[in-house]
């Protein structure tokens, strides 16, 4: 009985020891080299963002689409901006997606594919920042 | 009259599976066309910034119709007291709720956004026909679904006068809303009607007993049960009366427009040059869909005939078909009057230059759609019947007639 | 000036942001000159009413102008016919805000030509329909729709009596930042809300119409340009029998 | 790690493996026990194909149920539908990557977490009110209500109320899974979600010696999966056949 139990837990062991590279990423919060690397804290701290960073979003996008309140910190631009990182040419990378060179998923995409939530925002806003003009 | 006993559909299995999978091969090529039109988005139909409503609303909107008719079967036996009617009560609630369904689950899988249906179901804008629509929908689900409780549950059945007259009153309300999902639109000289909405209840009458009829016919026939004709015969004339009636009501409508100069260049188009609206209103809806199955119905052979009320309840069903498509999106091809005292040279939107209609021509993942829901309300329905005690296990004259010799 | 900037923008688009070096002024918005306003903190109110003037006496047979204008502004430009779409279906199915219409008149003869957007309407048909309340009236008096509520009914295209709305019948792959846009739901002319928000003046439109045929302005407001035009002379309302109170008008048809 | 999250792994090891052995050696105990008669309740399917009908509509609609009593089918029938669509959600906080179909259905599915939560309801009211069945209600049923109803309105409320870090979790539980204990982080300690996740390992622990062992039990009770067939063969049980011989 016992030696059953141990050989199945041995090969469970063997079957998951290849996938565990994706788990110890996790914990990062922000891509390096975004704006968001070089700061301390999002908008609020990253323990609340990371729970509720839709319900910030999604108030922010009922005032600003029916009052037009446009001065905010927590506007979807503004996670764009902060938090999207450039490739080596220095091109923004979306950040839905992932960097074509390395695979790895940019901001947004690597907890929303990990939870398997979708992610429905970009179908209609942009995922990368627009320069503004001169 | 004897007791009216019920029984589950029993036609032997291979046959029953045989005919549910060929509705589930109809419906999956239904969901592909559904997956196809979500995926690339409205453009693979033709549908189009002018007519912005298509053969799936054609659809929808004729089962919803249809479904709130097929409860009037039953309302004859509960609210109007007619014995003979009561024994179809069953049959006529079930319908009734897999037609709804049906023509709702179009109309849901033909938004620009059907995922988003929780927003429909939690925000609502009570000054729109559209959203009271939503809870006149849910509301005839639940309170039919009641009544067929107090149908088919003996402790229950104390109430079944109650929620019968409920359920007939809830289902003339929700044809007028449907019908005012036109009404109410000024824009557009084809729905800016009052007459709308009682022309929907008259036409849904006729529709509900159409499609009622058929699956009668065939689901008795296909098990051998007996179905009496003077009940057949019955039913057939009342169809013969709500066709009537439609013609009646097609009439005064298109004569009281006729009466106002305004009305007179949609008249036009409908009733002269409107092309396919005209034809489909002339051949499809007036002659196939009214004079051929008055003539039908009327006639002392054939209309006594099982094989002309088929004939005749299946040319109602394609002239309530033509019935939507003339009202539906021959309302929207006819140019919108913008410039009433103008006539439009050039635009940079099509907006009916010259008083040209605008352009539709349906893709056939809108009919596949649009089929797909006729699928599944039969394919409900056939389940229903073979779980559930839903069909008398005769219909024969001696049995339903409290007057049989 | 303006020039410049809107090959900038170009660029960016077409390359997604190959040249970095610029700093992000305020959070995805397109500026178009350097707003002497901070982006909008309160809410709207309707103090003010947002509307058009458009006299037609003044608007050039032909001209396009202002159709070019609002396609660049609002990114109706950016938007290709999806492969296997045939010209005349992507004529009628591509998303359209303003257009030109040539009209005559029955009696007189009379020929003008006219940019048609949506009208804004105090009472606005689309607004009653809509059934999940996406479409609205904002306190200014912009008639807008709210496209994270928006389901793609299209109730509000069979409603409105100026064709004023399009649907969005495709993948949408490049998006500005002040326009979001995506497949399935409803737009029309929002009177260039972003630049209300931040304080930017003009419209697209009228800024392009160098007949001066489109004037911008606060109904409300009795000392701007377009209440004194309205005063000074005669306007009409399209489908004024309605009673929408359109806060665009026409001169001169 | 957190105090809390080393012993929220030992105690899912623990729970796991008294799951796993005590499932197993229970259907082998269904299995080893022999079926001595021929009664299949009638009318029965005449083939094997028949009898796999039979299973899968008693196990997919719950057919001998709706036939019996139409109250406890329904509310039965919702509480394990809404079940079936939340634990097909909670496949993302094991697969990675996650399963299309998984994300395709999630954002519908959560609302059937009310299907299961109202089912459980009525099934307790059922125990509650009905006097004959508060008569042979024994504690055990109540237990296994309320430890199910207590799963269903946490996980509610981390989904609709306030939200947990559900990539902390799943971390947490790809970490377990992998026997990876390096990065392992820690589980959040929202009440609600040390409730869900508590509350789940007392039902695994108790599901082996439950009468939750309707699930595997279904599929050996004589009188569905047997096929009707006394006079074309003869039903002998194996321990009868050593007898015979």
């Amino acid at each position: 009985m016992v030696r059953t139990v141990t050989r199945l837990l041995l090969l469970a062991a063997l079957l998951f020891s290849a996938v565990t590279f994706a788990e110890s990423q996790r914990n990062n919060a922000v891509i390096e080299g975004s704006k968001a690397a070089d700061l301390d804290a999002c908008v609020a701290p990253t323990d609340f963002m990371r729970r509720a960073h839709f319900e910030l979003i999604e108030h922010q996008r009922h005032i600003t689409v029916h009052q037009g309140i446009r001065k905010t910190d927590n506007s979807l631009a503004g996670c764009v901006n902060c938090h999207v990182a450039k490739d080596v040419h220095g091109t923004f990378l979306p950040v839905d997606g992932a960097n074509p060179v390395t695979g790895e998923q940019q901001f947004c995409a690597g907890c929303h594919e990990y939870s398997g939530v979708q992610l429905d925002c970009f179908s209609c806003h942009t995922n990368v920042p627009l320069k503004a003009g001169k | 009259m004897k007791k009216i006993y019920y029984r589950e559909w029993g036609i032997e299995s291979p046959r029953y599976w045989g005919l549910l999978a060929v509705l589930t091969v109809i419906l999956a090529v239904a969901g592909f066309a559904v997956l196809h039109m979500e995926h690339e988005g409205h453009w693979v139909t033709g549908m189009n910034n002018e007519v912005v409503w298509g053969v799936p609303h054609v659809f929808a909107i004729f089962l919803i119709v249809a479904a709130s008719g097929a409860l009037n079967v039953a309302a004859l036996g509960s609210v109007f007291g007619k014995h003979i009617y009561k024994s179809l009560g069953r049959l006529s609630g079930l319908l009734a709720m897999t037609l709804l369904l049906s023509g709702l689950l179009i109309l849901v899988l033909d938004l620009g956004q059907p995922s988003r249906l929780i927003v429909a179901m939690t925000t609502y804008n009570f000054k729109s026909i559209f959203a009271w629509n939503i809870y006149l929908y849910v509301g005839f689900l639940v309170i039919v679904a009641a009544y067929l409780f107090t149908m088919m549950e003996r402790k229950a059945q104390r109430f079944y006068k109650g929620v019968g007259l409920l359920a007939f009153v809830w289902r003339l309300i929700l044809t007028t809303g449907t019908g005012s999902i036109f009404g109410f639109i000024v824009a557009r000289p084809g729905y800016d009607a009052a007459m709308l909405a009682p022309m929907f209840i008259i036409m849904s009458f006729a529709y509900g007993l159409a499609i009622y009829l058929l699956v009668l016919m065939f689901t008795f026939d296909a098990e051998g049960r007996a179905l009496g004709d003077k009940l057949l015969g019955r039913l057939k004339s009342l169809l013969g009366i709500f066709v009537s009636a439609i013609f009646y009501f097609v009439l005064v409508y298109h004569l009281t427009n006729l009466y106002g100069t305004e009305n007179h260049e949609y008249e036009a188009f409908i009733l002269l040059n409107g092309g396919i609206y005209t034809t489909l209103f002339w051949v499809g809806w007036v002659l196939l869909g009214m004079l051929v199955p008055m003539a039908i119905l009327f006639h002392p052979a054939l209309g006594n005939s099982r094989g002309g009320i088929i004939a005749a309840s299946l040319l109602v069903i394609l002239g309530g078909l033509a019935a939507m498509y003339v009202i539906v999106i021959g309302g929207q091809a006819f140019p919108m009057p913008i410039f009433p005292d103008k006539i439009i040279l050039e635009s940079g939107f099509q907006d009916g230059i010259g008083g040209a209609a605008l352009y539709y021509s349906p893709s056939l993942p809108e009919f596949l759609l649009g089929i797909g829901g006729v699928a599944l309300a039969l394919g409900v329905t056939l389940v229903a019947v073979r779980m559930l005690k839903f069909l008398p296990a005769s219909l024969a004259d001696e049995v339903v007639d409290p007057h049989h010799g | 000036m303006s020039e410049k900037i809107d090959q900038n923008r170009r660029e960016f688009v077409s390359v997604a942001g190959k040249a970095a070096a610029a700093s992000v002024v305020a959070p995805g918005v397109l500026l178009h000159s350097i707003a002497h306003a901070e982006p909008r903190a309160e809410p709207v109110t309707d103090a003010v009413r947002y509307g058009l003037l458009i006299d037609t006496t003044k608007c050039a047979d032909g001209c396009s102008d202002c159709v070019s204008a609002c396609d660049k502004e609002n990114g109706l430009d950016l938007l290709g016919k999806p492969d296997g779409a045939t010209d005349e279906d992507w004529a009628r199915q591509k998303p359209r805000w303003i257009r030109t219409v040539k009209v005559k008149d029955r009696l007189s003869g009379h020929v003008s030509s006219l940019p048609l957007m949506c009208q804004h309407c105090e009472h606005p048909p689309c607004v009653d329909v809509c059934p999940t309340g996406a479409s609205f009236r904002r306190a200014d008096g912009i008639v807008m729709v709210d496209r994270h509520t928006c389901i793609g009914c299209r109730y509000c295209m069979m409603a409105c009596p100026y064709k004023a709305r399009s649907f969005i019948h495709e993948n949408i792959k490049v998006k500005l930042s002040a326009v979001p846009r995506g497949k399935g739901c409803v737009e029309s002319c929002t009177l260039c809300v972003h630049r209300r928000d931040y304080g930017v003046a003009g419209t697209a439109c009228a800024d392009a119409c160098e007949h001066g045929a489109i004037l911008f302005g606060d109904l409300n407001d009795p000392n701007s340009d377009i209440t004194k035009a309205l005063q000074e002379r005669n306007h009409t309302q399209l489908r004024a029998d309605l009673k929408l109170n359109t806060g665009v008008r026409y001169r001169g048809i | 790690m957190s105090f809390l999250t080393v012993t929220f792994a030992a105690l899912y090891y623990a729970a796991t493996v008294l799951l796993v052995v005590g499932l197993a050696r229970r259907i082998r105990l269904y299995w080893k026990t022999p079926a001595p008669l021929k009664i299949p309740t009638t009318p029965a399917p005449t083939s094997t194909g028949g009898v796999v009908m039979r299973m899968f509509r008693e196990v997919v609609f719950f057919e001998s149920l709706f036939k019996s009593t139409k109250w406890t089918w329904l509310f039965g029938w919702l509480f394990h539908l809404g079940l079936f669509a939340v634990l097909f959600r909670h496949l993302r906080y094991f697969q990675e990557p996650v399963w299309a179909p998984v994300v395709w259905v999630s954002p519908l599915f959560k609302y059937l977490a009310f299907a299961m939560i109202i089912g459980l309801l009525g099934l307790l009211a059922r125990r509650l009110f009905v006097d004959r069945v508060r008569y042979i209600s024994a504690p055990s049923d109540f237990l296994m209500l309320f430890l199910l109803i207590g799963i269903g309105a946490t996980g509610a409320l981390t989904t609709f109320v306030t939200h947990t870090d559900v990539v902390a979790v799943k971390s947490f539980f790809r970490h377990l899974m992998t026997f990876n204990f390096d990065t392992m982080p820690n589980v959040p300690t929202d009440p609600l979600m040390v409730a869900h996740l508590g509350l789940v390992v007392v039902l695994m622990i108790v599901f082996p010696i439950s009468k939750l062992l309707h699930a595997p039990g279904v599929f050996f009770s004589p009188t569905r999966n047997q096929v009707d067939n006394p006079r074309e063969q003869r039903h002998i049980a194996d321990w009868a056949r050593k007898l015979e011989q």
